[in-house]
């Protein structure tokens, strides 16, 4: 039986809390036709620039454009892979070095079709969301954060 | 009046009337001219955008972004609709 | 700089918390190297078997091979991918149907790394650990879990 | 007396002393045959292993297993060195 989704908010003001996180996976020991959950979180890295060091990401996004495109990225990865939930957080504002600012979490019956998925969805989140980092640096600076 | 007549009065009106489009920027390109958002009258495709873009900023020349009509990624010369929301995209960084 | 590494105890008596999760993945806020934590959490799922529904795993392990193993693979591991850190915990003794059984924790600079390295852990571990699950029926049976 | 003779003496006197290992199961192997370890002597190889495992326990020839001698999975027939630790593995289900 399928339900209808709906476009959801994925952003979070500020970092990701490892007890937000917790509680996302607390909530699933109910579902007890899972058999894996598969999570990536992306964590803020203090890198050396030649303009100084980073001491914070400041995220901005085109909202009402990424949540389109976020739900689109859902439906196709939900169509595609046989999972159980799919969940994706990412910071908005300002995100401090080592604190995580991405949390993509995905369960599946068995674990292939989680981890896939989960894989799938960060590549597609970091080249198709419209979602912008401006790197802070220790010197006042800044720069714009670059994907690879 | 036949139907063919008709259709082609219509068309004729549009064309006169001129359309207005909004534009946003984000990210670096937001931070350059402004994060507020702009209002541009006559521009019905991509080309003619630039143009009107690349005149009011010539900076943005040298930088490289997408450009998105009503939430979706536009490619090569797209005819832009009256009312569109337009933005500026940078390459993304998220995550 | 590398240091020694010594193996270390993977297991843990009964379910694995989701808060102890949370304690692993707030520990790395001050690896300020780290961009990103690529999760696999193993669930007891409730499988309907023809001698009844499962409701626990009962897990038993030969303990000392299976550090040695661990501790062969994890050195393994981190001889081929670039990775920050990397944790593994497995449950021993009864786990109930939608509790965590599994643990691989991986983190690295750069995304691809943490990830391929969790898949590979979790893939290795399932197929060389000497660990048994011994699937507890809601018929007071038990089944032998079998790994696909 | 030569250096070879003594390696040649020495080489006898071991193959004269029976020698002892210990034997462990798990996982429903245990079950089945009791989770504590029994001693067995006389067996040097892994064919006379599974030959006399298969004399006490013929269910046992109906159950897939592997053999770890001294925690290392043994292929083929390997020999057991005197004082080893065997274990009998059923396949492996954790995770």
């Amino acid at each position: 039986m399928k339900t209808k989704r709906t476009p959801k908010n994925i952003f979070v003001l500020g970092a990701i809390s490892p007890d937000s996180i917790a509680k996302s996976i607390a909530n699933h020991s109910t579902k007890t036709d899972i058999g894996g959950h598969s999570i990536f979180l992306g964590q803020v890295r203090s890198d050396e620039k030649p303009e100084g060091r980073v001491i914070a990401i400041d995220y901005s996004a085109y909202e009402e454009m990424a949540l389109e495109k976020a739900f689109e990225i859902r439906e196709a990865v939900f169509a595609k892979y046989p999972l159980s939930c799919m969940h994706i957080y990412h910071s908005l504002g300002e995100v401090k070095a080592g604190e995580i600012c991405l949390f993509v979490f995905t369960s599946s019956k068995h674990r292939k079709a989680a981890m896939d998925a989960c894989d799938e969805l960060v590549e597609r989140i970091k080249a198709e969301l419209p979602v912008w980092g401006k790197e802070i640096l220790d010197s006042e600076n800044h720069v714009w954060k670059v994907n690879s | 009046m036949t139907k063919a007549n008709l259709s082609g009065f219509v068309k004729r009106k549009m064309e006169t009337k001129e359309q207005k489009i909004t534009v946003k920027a984000f990210g670096m390109i937001a931070e350059k001219f402004g994060s507020g958002q702009i209002e541009l009258t006559g521009i019905s495709t991509i080309e003619e955008l630039r143009k009107a873009l690349f005149d009011q900023f010539p900076e943005l020349k040298n930088m490289k972004f997408s450009i998105a009509i009503n939430k979706q990624l536009a490619s090569g010369n797209a005819s832009i609709p009256d009312g569109s929301e337009i933005a500026l995209l940078p390459p993304f960084s998220g995550g």
